[in-house]
């Protein structure tokens, strides 16, 4: 394994010593591994906190400052945080208006979440909370754990970050939150295994001649394994489940984000978004926003994912506000 | 060790059931690379070296605290399904052990079917969805059977030992329908569930430790 | 090789497509490969302009936009562009103040760009030249190439483009540009080798147990191949060198730049961060401004890269300034 | 063939030159693995494939023409430091062919001179820099000292094309000073130099075609 670390057990914890010297304007929390906007909690704003296992850089922690998030809790890596650092993050973002939870669609995930909604509310916190679920890679049934959360929930904490700076109440915010899940679809795939430090090995073995269709963030396996294709093939195979599954045309046009998976390139990003942007004016989808980079990763994977977003002029109004993050930035 | 548990005997239990997990960890991440995300050994060495730490700072309270504090504790520590799910499990037990001092057969029994319970409502898996109910919910059933069989503690927990590896061995062929396994579909199938490998080992180190 | 691309000879092209439908706010040249700002030339501002071999995205296309860079021309892979391309690079973004060259300590780079200096001046624009060579783990000497250009062209770049955005004439950007190179040193490490499209194969053998230090942007190897070694010491490794080559400590402060080589995570990103921080502490160095994550990358090789930037006011002034481009953004 | 060199005899070297590049890409490109950044051969195929577009599409210049519109082809499709240093090569070699219509030996010994100088001039590279100059030099000097001999010019070419193979080959044990490979320093030697070994394909193309 090659990587920069010291001890595999002191990975996250030592990456958030990095990310609160890189960042004044953000605190971090060694104890309960939490990053907080320097000025948490806002009066009077809803606050939004979100977390997950590590590994996924920029996001949580990345997207944390104004115009996004309030707090980020990271668990260990591909590891959902536990209840108390929920907890601990949720009263260290309320303004008194209420917190939101964003919480990505995994089991692990959601149980901790719950306990710590239920905890919260037991110290008087009004929480809601949003899962997100736009893996397409995944059928969705009652039957089983639902489709993952992956590249929407990027979009959702921008988007919902705008929401709450404006003012809108915690009922309001989360209605934006479940707009934005319920109009977004993501498909993935990889070209290689991450490899998780304490395992010390690749997840998954991927010949040199293949790759993973419909791969998670944690390198779960995908739909399927297929042999290595041109880029502009493999823009189909994560294009068309994505179209098949909600009616992108018409309306107010798409967001269009092509997220790198952690070793991709950003020259091969590229490349794969002119290849999207190419199918998605075929089929008639119009694009009028778009996001190309590693986002919302897995660790030192190569590959890449597509996420589609149906835009209105309220999701227009609210992505282009400004946002102050190391992550995603601009009119700040 | 005799018919009744007390904190003692479950002290043993835990510490021989951290070591099992220890012993094992690479084997669970292992059964998890394949159909999860490779951290379920890891998960629960974090979670029972926490344990032990805790059990080694505070040795001497009542089964019912003790089972409590596991619980909180690995809520606390592990993270992932696991840490909602295996907490709720001693969270529970502890909520059915009451104010006894020592718990009798039955009433082991009866805590370990609560924790179960607790588990179903955290996770709402059935029997079937390959995951750690499917080794748990065996040898609850084939401990409540013995003990009503009239077997000592000892040989009843031995009975739920041999359930709970049969019930672990039943998840290999089985399409799972909850957690992350359940992503791979049809995949799945094939591989054994690390949840019912853990949970196993949970139940063979209660044989070889209780009763 | 698995790489997100169709045809090897034409993944330059092709992400240059990908660029324009991505960010309408600049202009491509695809027949000459140059990403232009959408508004060049700017009436009376000093034009920027910079360009080398692709394969280190986002520099330079990625830093094309108002307070940074007014073109940026794409070589082949690893290949500096040639003279026609910087020739109407440099007509392109003339505004009437003459234009700056930012060039790479490249052999090839300096030649190309000198010749076309020489055509430019032929066609009666004015051009300065200003050389980036920061990298400490070539030994510096009139008998050779002398050292690369690495990690300090980010913040030159940065820097500049403030400086040219203020009005300031092309000799005073120039010389802004010449302090800034003249205070900034940088070193890199690969874990892992580069893979050139167009060779099909990684260029160079690394053992599962060893790492490079000393490594070059385009996978030229290093100073030394040693054991992989824990994140601190691989910081000491590239921190001493550089503070053994200049006097960071007292002054102004520092900029502390750790750089991902492309297929490194941001999470280990961070981890190098903190240790690079804890030695500038230690060393008595005062960290006043930091940059962390993927900016001058090669490819899809893991590794990272430090650069020190000694700061005084005008730089941190110039630093701070609003940028607006798609690799990096504030203010704006 | 004959003791001249016209356009076409000079299209002829060139397209064997092409050829020999294209044969001999993945050859200099491992070569620049070694000590370089792995695209000499991807450059100068890329370069002679535009060069031969050129000459299909426009045969019939005189020589001056001919070499001119190489060397700017050169450099405006190869890049890197080849293109300047191979298009300066043959842009200096097309303003020493003058208005001749057929260079006798001696006009094309000059302009190959005249190209060496060019290459010097742009690059600063003196010989045992470890680069095309230490194939070139000695080529141009062979060719030279050949001809003072009274030898006919494939004989010379002949000649310079085994002293540019040795110079190519002197590059090997040599510890480099320019281009990329400087950045090596001792670990440079061992090597051969791509640029030398281009060079060499070069001369040998030109005493397979010419004279
Ligand atoms: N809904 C559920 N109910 C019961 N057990 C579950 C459920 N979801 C997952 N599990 C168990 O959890 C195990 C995985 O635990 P672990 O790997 O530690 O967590 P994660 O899946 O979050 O990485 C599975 O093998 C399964 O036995
Ligand atoms: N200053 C120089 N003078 C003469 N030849 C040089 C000089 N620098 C480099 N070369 C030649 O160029 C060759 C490398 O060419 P190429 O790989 O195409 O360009 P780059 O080094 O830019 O990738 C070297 O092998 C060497 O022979
Ligand atoms: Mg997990
Ligand atoms: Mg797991
Ligand atoms: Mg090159
Ligand atoms: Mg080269």
């Amino acid at each position: 394994m090659k990587k920069l670390i010291n001890d595999t057990a002191d990975v996250v914890t030592e990456a958030l010593r990095g990310v609160e010297l890189a960042h004044p304007q953000l605190r971090v929390d060694h104890q309960n591994k939490i990053v907080f906007r320097g000025d948490a909690p806002v009066r009077g704003k809803v606050g939004l906190i979100s977390g997950g296992g590590s590994g996924h850089e920029p996001l949580h922690g990345g997207f944390v400052g104004p115009g996004m998030l309030d707090a980020a809790c990271a668990g260990e890596v591909f590891t959902s945080p536990v209840p108390d650092q929920m907890l601990a993050a949720t009263q260290g973002v309320d303004g008194g208006a209420g917190v939101l939870h964003i919480v990505k669609n995994y089991t692990g995930d959601v149980m901790n979440f719950e306990m710590a909604a239920e905890l919260a509310a037991a110290e008087g916190v009004e929480v809601e909370a949003v899962v997100t679920d736009d893996d397409v890679a995944v059928q969705d049934s009652l039957y089983t754990a639902g489709r993952r959360g992956v590249g929407v929930t990027v979009l959702l904490e921008k988007i919902v970050g705008a929401a709450a700076d404006e003012g809108r109440d915690l009922k309001a915010v989360a209605e934006v939150a479940r707009k934005v899940d319920a109009n977004g679809r993501s498909m993935g795939m990889a070209l290689t295994s991450c490899t998780v430090p304490a395992a010390g090995k690749p997840t998954f073995d991927l010949p040199d001649d293949q790759m993973e269709i419909g791969i998670g963030i944690h390198g779960e396996p995908g739909r399927r394994r297929v042999p290595l294709a041109p880029a502009r093939e493999v823009a189909e195979m994560l294009v068309e489940p994505i179209l098949k599954d909600l009616d992108f045309t018409g309306g107010d046009g798409v967001l269009a984000f092509v997220n790198g998976m952690g070793a991709t390139p950003l020259l091969e990003l590229y490349l794969m978004y002119g290849e999207v942007a190419a199918i998605l004016r075929k089929a008639g989808v119009r694009v009028v926003r778009s996001l190309v980079g590693p986002y919302i990763t897995s660790l030192d994977m190569a590959g890449c994912s597509v996420t589609l977003l149906k835009m209105d002029d309220e999701l227009v109004h609210l992505w282009d506000a400004p946002v102050n993050t190391p992550g995603l930035r601009w009119g700040a | 060790m005799g018919e009744t548990v007390g904190s003692a005997a479950l002290g043993r239990w835990l510490r021989a059931f951290a070591d099992a997990v220890s012993e094992n960890a690479d084997e669970l991440t292992a059964l998890d690379s394949a159909i999860g995300d490779a951290d379920h050994g890891a998960n629960m060495r974090r979670g029972m070296n926490a344990v032990v730490a805790k059990l080694d700072a505070a040795p001497d309270v009542a089964p019912a605290a003790l089972l409590k504090t596991v619980g909180m504790t690995l809520v606390s520590t592990v993270g992932g399904a696991s840490g909602p799910l295996y907490g709720t499990l001693f969270l529970r037990m502890g909520t059915s052990a009451g104010d006894r001092a020592e718990l009798d057969a039955q009433a082991f029994a009866a805590a370990l079917r609560a924790g179960l319970n607790g588990v179903v409502a955290r996770g709402k898996a059935v029997l079937g969805d390959k995951t750690m109910v499917d080794a748990l919910t065996p040898a609850v059933d084939a401990l409540d059977a013995a003990l009503t069989d009239g077997a000592g503690l000892s040989d009843a927990l031995h009975a739920a030992a041999t359930a709970a590896d049969r019930g672990s061995d039943a998840t290999i062929p089985l399409v799972a329908r909850k957690g992350r396994a359940s992503y791979l579909g049809a995949r799945s199938a094939g591989h054994r569930d690390p949840g019912a490998t853990s949970t196993a080992l949970l139940v063979n180190t209660a044989a070889a430790s209780l009763g």
